[in-house]
């Protein structure tokens, strides 16, 4: 343990060097991941039980979703990932400015995540497609009017009818719809929350960076978010899937 | 042998499966009293033989810290017991949740605080459990608002009532009597007040009494039938009859106000009279009274008018100067 | 730290170009159906995915292989909070006990029944009667 | 002596800020030691309060509503701000990096964070309490936990938030263990305590996650309504129960192990003697971790889950009791040939093994489905985990400080009245408890504010009891701080009890700010006592 003085301004002297440090963060930063990954395992079971109980609702459900706004953000993602990367490339190859210009491209990336989002939500929002209680859409996708009378008498034996006496008519509706989307908004908010903890950490970095203080000789803060980032990439490689796609 | 040791431990056995799980539990007893006293005894032994001596000088002490024979007793003599453990207990379980087929079928419900029983037969009856001696009973649970969960201590058995879901649990009494109910899953103020009976009677006594079941008894007077009714229905879970309130208000102040205003928690008001009464008792949600949570169960569909009519009755009557 | 693996520019705009294409074959796939197989080819090809994530930007194919495992036990305790609540989930009332314990006694939500059955521009919900919609649970 | 006028983390640096932004991990592990004690003294009067209720049955001392605010209050106080947070917060901190020969944990700001988070979540929890108070049960079962009008929010939020310095807590425990220890201190040469904490926080960095995100759609529940949880809007109850308890079972061993990572210690030093079965007993601890992650459905048994997953949840439940029998066996090994000493550590470890195998057999009753059934939600239940918890985890823990105070603070308190109150709290503690397990068994329900006069008996005996457990705790407590007024102090380089490991051979009592004035060097294995004689050095 040496307590000379030429050691650098970001060695904290309870570790032996440089070296330990690094080693040590990098693994905290994992045991981080751990808790993270199962953070979300809770709700991943949640969908996964709910998914198994209701498969025709989630099915017929899960085409409210817009899958080009997915895949668009599933690019926008991998991207900003690519792009992170290569920031940390850039640090490690001492090219300042083009480090700072990826991690620039990142926050940019990231934001336009959240834009497309945002316009998801909101359309949500606007036709009453919303979690829990306060769901209201009652739109063809989940409600089937039935005429045919074979088929009414086929279905008052299940329950998940109804009859509305006003029109004379029998309805039929998805079991549910609002778990789907109790799930579905958790999950993806969630997700989005830690888009937006990433957007604040890379903003900090590039200040960091910027400053001088986040070097070739010291880049461990960048590293750490950078794995904090593709984390988050990581989930929505699921959740993609899980919400717009399966059919 | 045990005989004693049952009255100890347990409430007495009234089911068939009672004594197999009894039976458990004492072999799980005593192969834990054995492994305790090793515990014990060699815990004290050690201790006292090796203790250090007065003005003893320290020394090196042995380095002995391992023994295969020790090592591996220590893992087969919990592996044996609990192996025996495992088959037997799975063995008893199954006989608690194979329902024979020719058992009875009586829907139990839980509402936050009372038990409503109904029976194959049309008839339902409130807070007391009727059942025929020697004959398998099949109990399907549920529940109108929180979790309950449905204990019978003699029976040795106990199963959640959820809301919106079934769950059966099922026994055959093996003597007549009465027995406790109680509620053992935590829903609320009057969770400890959440008691019942059952009534074990002979299969001709209550094929008797079922098909009695329903009928009206039009002798009693009214206020006497609903002072009945007070506890039969659970009115007292919530409702005392002495002034101090409970979860609701006491009924001798609904008497005493009689005529008066009552305040809601709307801040809206209205004169106490029968018919606000027995709106209290069917609609209990639209008008809340001042001070007090919404709470009360609806009672629509579990008293009949002449029922509804007593326990007005009952209600007035407690003021004892009403004359005035 | 010049002494940390440095991962060559080309690997990473590989496994981008992976990534990608990867997803695009995803959403191909799922417009062929192919039963209860479309699910668990989805999930295979974003497991790929992730592991191209994992092991390449974030490093774990080089570091220390402590950190891997950390990984792999996350995956390992979500695995069994999903199969042993599923031993429940999926099991209530079945092997012939108690069949009545199997499903919730109604099955849709109450409030369903105080909503409009109107879209939400207000239009009854059979004005839309000519629209096409896929069949589900029935038959 | 000059000795003497040593720099120690305790007068140096001076000055209420060098407290308040402390990195040194004893100065915040002394932090939360205060903080523990008291929310354990808060929930212990609570629980006197429900003792005296239910000395007799009726309403005569308290109403339904007030006893039900009371138990929850009880449990959620002592499991989730005081033996969760307040055991490895307090002596994992003082002791690990001092074990493992490190100047601190591997993150000190995280460190003071956790501690920060932990404050932050107390306030929610006082604020619960000032509010009104909570009546759910500490396990918030759904529905009832949706519709209640208590504070059921503020509650959850503060057991959240609580759940974050938990995590981060045994994130850096992980780390100080992987990384810091210094050069020839293997893994086989760690002190147990050290395996201990090991095993403690890989269950809250894997549990606990699973906890926050269960407060969180509980809140979800309550606000919007979501139907996961809730039956009346399409949920499932059961499935809360499923998520509640993957994390709280587990939560028990974040409770028990740190406990037998202390009687690990406490035995062969007092006994000096090599442990028995050194390997055995860290694997069992890496074990009884894992295990635990499997059972936690036997807390279900009556909930209406599958039969199937009755019978596997009970089948696994009995394997968590070979590897904490190993233990328990080679503890008691561990005096063989040695040269015991009726210390009041000692004498708190030694009832420690009374009383946890009581706790730890009555579990496998419980893990019995078919005697399940009957005892589930009893005083069967209650005085189990009493046994377990109280018995162990607190009892453990108590002589954990006795055992540590000479070197964490350098004062010694007075052994006598320690030694008095250690034989209180195991009579008071079996008086109380004891008759709880009749109760139960004779079908007394848990969480009754009145009963039926048939309990009156037992649990009138359980209350008498009960004060007394009450004093002793608190004498022994008080005994404990009144070394500081009385300024007790023992000398820098004491080591009374002649313990092997690095914090009591290479470092002053109490420790220099940095720990270790020069490198600690490896030399003998913590429990080397059949190859050098370590002096106990006691002095004033
Ligand atoms: C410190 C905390 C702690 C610990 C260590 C334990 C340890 C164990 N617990 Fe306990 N438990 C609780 C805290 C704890 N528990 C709490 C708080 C509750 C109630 C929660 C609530 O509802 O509010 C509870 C409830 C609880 C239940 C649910 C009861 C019910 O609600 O119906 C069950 C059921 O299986 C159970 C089992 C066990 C088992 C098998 C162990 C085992 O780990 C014990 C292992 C130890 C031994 C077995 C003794 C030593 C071994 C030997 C001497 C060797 C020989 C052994 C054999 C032959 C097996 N516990
Ligand atoms: C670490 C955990 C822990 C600890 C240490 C304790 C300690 C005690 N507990 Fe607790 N208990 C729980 C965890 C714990 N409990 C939990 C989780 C529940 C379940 C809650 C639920 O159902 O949701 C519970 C429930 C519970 C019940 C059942 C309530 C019910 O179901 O209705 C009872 C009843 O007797 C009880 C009693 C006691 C007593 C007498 C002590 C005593 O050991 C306390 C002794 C300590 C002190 C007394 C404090 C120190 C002294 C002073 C501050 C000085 C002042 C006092 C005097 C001078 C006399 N507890
Ligand atoms: C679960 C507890 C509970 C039970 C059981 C219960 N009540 Fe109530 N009752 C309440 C509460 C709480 C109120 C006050 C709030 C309100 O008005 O709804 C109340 C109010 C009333 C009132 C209005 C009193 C007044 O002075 O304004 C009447 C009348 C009444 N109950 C009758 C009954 C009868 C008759 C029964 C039994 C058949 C009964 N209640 C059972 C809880 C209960
Ligand atoms: Cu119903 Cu407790
Ligand atoms: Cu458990």
């Amino acid at each position: 343990m040496s307590h000379d003085n030429s050691s650098p301004s970001f060695f904290q002297h309870h570790f032996h060097d440089v070296e330990q440090q690094y080693e040590t963060s990098k693994f905290g930063m994992w045991a981080f991941i751990l808790t993270e990954v199962l953070t979300f395992a809770g709700l991943f079971v949640a969908y996964i039980v709910y998914r198994s109980w209701y498969p025709d609702m989630f099915v017929g459900v899960h085409k409210l979703l817009d899958v080009n706004k997915g895949l668009l953000n599933t690019v926008v993602l991998i991207t900003s990932s690519l792009t992170m990367a290569l920031a940390i490339w850039a640090i490690q190859k001492n090219l300042k400015k083009l480090s700072i210009f990826m991690l620039t491209a990142t926050f940019v990336f990231a934001l336009a995540f959240l834009g497309v989002k945002y316009q998801e939500y909101h359309h949500k929002y606007e036709v009453g497609q919303l979690p829990g209680k306060y769901y209201s859409y009652m739109g063809p996708e989940v409600v089937e009017v039935i005429k045919d009378q074979e088929k009414i008498d086929y279905y008052t034996s299940s329950n998940n009818v109804y009859f509305d006496a006003e029109t004379n008519r029998l309805y039929k509706t998805m079991n549910n719809p609002h778990i789907f989307f109790s799930i579905y908004f958790v999950m993806t908010g969630l997700h989005g929350l830690h888009v937006a903890i990433g957007m604040g950490l890379i903003a900090w970095l590039i200040y960091s960076t910027a400053r001088g203080n986040i070097h070739q000789k010291y880049y461990t803060p960048m590293e750490m978010i950078g794995i904090f980032w593709h984390l988050v990439d990581l989930i929505w490689i699921y959740l993609f899937p899980l919400f717009y796609l399966i059919g | 042998m045990f005989d004693w040791l049952t009255e100890f431990f347990f409430p007495k056995q009234v089911s068939t499966f009672a004594s197999d799980i009894d039976n458990l539990f004492y072999f799980i007893f005593y192969s834990s009293l054995v492994l305790f006293l090793i515990v014990v005894i060699g815990m004290v032994y050690l201790s006292i033989r090796y203790r250090a001596r007065k003005d003893e000088p320290l020394r090196l002490t042995s380095s002995k810290d391992h023994s295969n024979l020790l090592e591996s007793l220590f893992f087969i003599i919990p592996l044996i017991l609990v192996s025996i453990t495992f088959v037997w207990g799975i063995r008893s379980y199954l006989k608690m949740v194979i329902v024979p087929d020719d058992a009875i079928e009586i829907k139990v419900t839980g509402v936050s605080w009372f038990w409503t029983f109904d029976y194959p037969d049309g008839g339902q009856t409130l807070n007391e459990l009727v059942v025929p001696s020697n004959t398998p009973v099949k109990l399907v649970l549920s529940s109108k608002d929180v979790l309950h969960s449905f204990f019978i201590p003699v029976m040795r058995s106990k199963m959640d009532c959820l809301p919106n879901r079934y769950n059966v649990m099922w026994f055959d009494a093996t003597k007549e009597g009465v027995y406790d109910i109680f509620c053992t899953e935590y829903c609320g103020t009057g969770h400890s007040a959440m008691g019942a009976q059952v009534i074990v009677m002979k299969p001709a006594q209550y094929e008797e009494w079922a098909s009695e079941l329903g009928a009206d008894d039009d002798s009693i007077p009214l206020d006497e039938l609903g002072a009945r009714l007070y506890t039969q229905k659970a009115c007292n879970t919530c409702h005392t009859q002495d002034g101090s309130a409970l979860v609701g208000p006491s009924f001798l102040q609904t008497s005493q106000m009689y005529e008066q205003e009552r305040v809601f928690d709307d801040g809206t008001s209205t004169v106490i009279d029968d018919n606000y009464v027995r709106s209290s008792i069917l609609e209990p949600q639209t008008q809340i009274v001042a001070g007090y949570q919404g709470v009360m169960p609806t009672y629509q569909g579990l008293l009949n008018d002449r029922e509804l009519d007593a326990l007005i009755a009952y209600i007035k009557s407690l003021n004892g100067d009403s004359q005035i | 730290m010049s002494d940390h693996h440095i991962t060559p520019l080309r690997t990473y705009l590989i496994i981008a170009s992976c990534l990608f294409f990867l997803s695009g074959v995803t959403v191909w796939v799922s417009y062929i159906d192919l039963g209860s197989f479309n699910i668990v080819l989805a999930m295979l090809v974003a497991t790929v995915k992730a592991s191209l994530v994992a092991f390449f930007f974030m490093h774990l194919l080089w570091d220390d292989k402590k950190n891997l495992v950390l990984f792999l036990m996350s995956l390992m305790f979500f695995g069994i909070f999903v199969v042993i609540t599923m031993i429940d989930t999926e099991f209530r009332g079945a092997l012939g006990f108690n069949p009545e314990t199997k499903n919730p006694i109604t099955k849709r939500a109450s409030f369903y029944g105080q909503l409009p059955l109107t879209d939400t521009h207000g239009y009854p919900v059979d004005s839309h009667d000519d629209i096409h919609h896929g069949d589900d649970d029935h038959h | 002596m000059i000795e003497n006028e040593k720099q120690n983390y305790l007068t140096h640096p001076k000055g209420i800020m060098s407290w308040l932004l402390t990195l040194d991990h004893k100065r915040i592990g002394l932090m939360y030691l205060v903080s523990g004690i008291l929310f354990f003294f808060m929930g212990g009067l609570l629980a006197l309060g429900m003792r005296l209720e239910l000395a007799a049955p009726g309403n005569d001392f308290i109403s339904n509503e007030q006893y039900n605010n009371i138990y929850t209050l009880h449990g959620a106080i002592m499991i989730f701000l005081f033996i969760i947070p307040a055991i490895p917060g307090a002596l994992g901190n003082i002791l690990l990096p001092l074990m493992v020969g490190a100047k601190d944990v591997a993150f000190p700001r995280l460190n003071l964070a956790s501690f920060y988070i932990y404050s932050f979540g107390a306030l929610f929890a006082l604020y619960t309490i000032i509010n009104g108070g909570v009546d759910t049960g500490w396990t918030f079962y759904t529905p009832y936990s949706t519709q209640s009008s208590s504070n059921v929010v503020p509650m959850t939020l503060g057991i959240f938030i609580i759940g974050f310095s938990s995590i981060l807590t045994g994130l850096n425990f992980i780390a100080t263990v992987h990384k810091m220890r210094i050069p020839g201190l293997t893994w086989y040469k760690l002190p147990l305590f050290v395996w201990a904490l090991y095993g403690t926080s890989l269950v809250q960095i894997t549990a606990t996650p699973v906890l926050a995100i269960t407060m969180v759609l509980l809140m979800l529940e309550r606000f919007l309504g979501i139907g996961i949880f809730d039956p009346a809007l399409g949920g499932d109850p059961v499935l809360y129960q499923h998520f509640f308890w993957f994390y709280s079972h587990p939560a028990v061993y974040i409770m028990i192990l740190p406990a037998f990572g202390i009687i690990s210690e406490i035995i062969p030093v007092h006994s000096r003697k090599k442990i028995w079965g050194y390997k055995f007993i860290a694997y069992s601890t890496l074990s009884i971790a894992f295990i635990g992650f499997l059972v936690w459905g036997h807390h279900m048994f009556t909930s209406g889950q599958s039969v199937f997953s009755q019978i596997v949840f009970s089948f696994i439940t009995y394997f968590v009791g070979i590897p904490t029998g190993v233990k328990i066996f080679s503890w008691i090994l561990t005096m063989y040939k040695g040269q015991v000493s009726f210390t009041p550590p000692m004498i708190y470890a030694l009832s420690f093994l009374f009383l946890f195998t009581i706790g730890g057999l009555t579990g496998i009753f419980l893990g019995a489905v078919a005697l399940d059934i009957h005892l589930h939600d009893t005083y069967f239940v209650v005085a189990h985990f009493h046994y377990v918890m109280q018995g162990g985890t607190i009892v453990a823990f108590l002589g954990g400080l006795h055992h540590w105070w000479p070197k964490s603070f350098g004062t010694m308190y007075n052994q006598t009245i320690a030694n008095i109150c250690a034989f209180g709290v195991f009579l008071g503690f079996n008086g109380t408890f004891f008759p709880q397990f009749l109760l139960g068994l004779r079908g007394m329900p848990r969480r009754y504010a009145t009963y039926s006069d048939q309990f009156v008996e037992l649990h009138s005996y359980s209350t008498f009891w009960s004060g007394i457990l009450g004093f002793s705790i608190f004498f022994a407590i008080v005994n404990l701080f009144w070394s500081f007024v009385k300024k007790n102090k023992v000398d820098p380089g004491s080591n009374p009890w002649g313990g092997m490991s690095l914090e009591w051979t290479h470092t002053s009592s109490p420790p220099h700010p940095h720990n270790f004035e020069t490198d600690p060097v490896f030399e003998h294995g913590p429990y080397d006592y059949d190859k050098v004689i370590v002096e106990k050095t006691y002095k004033k």
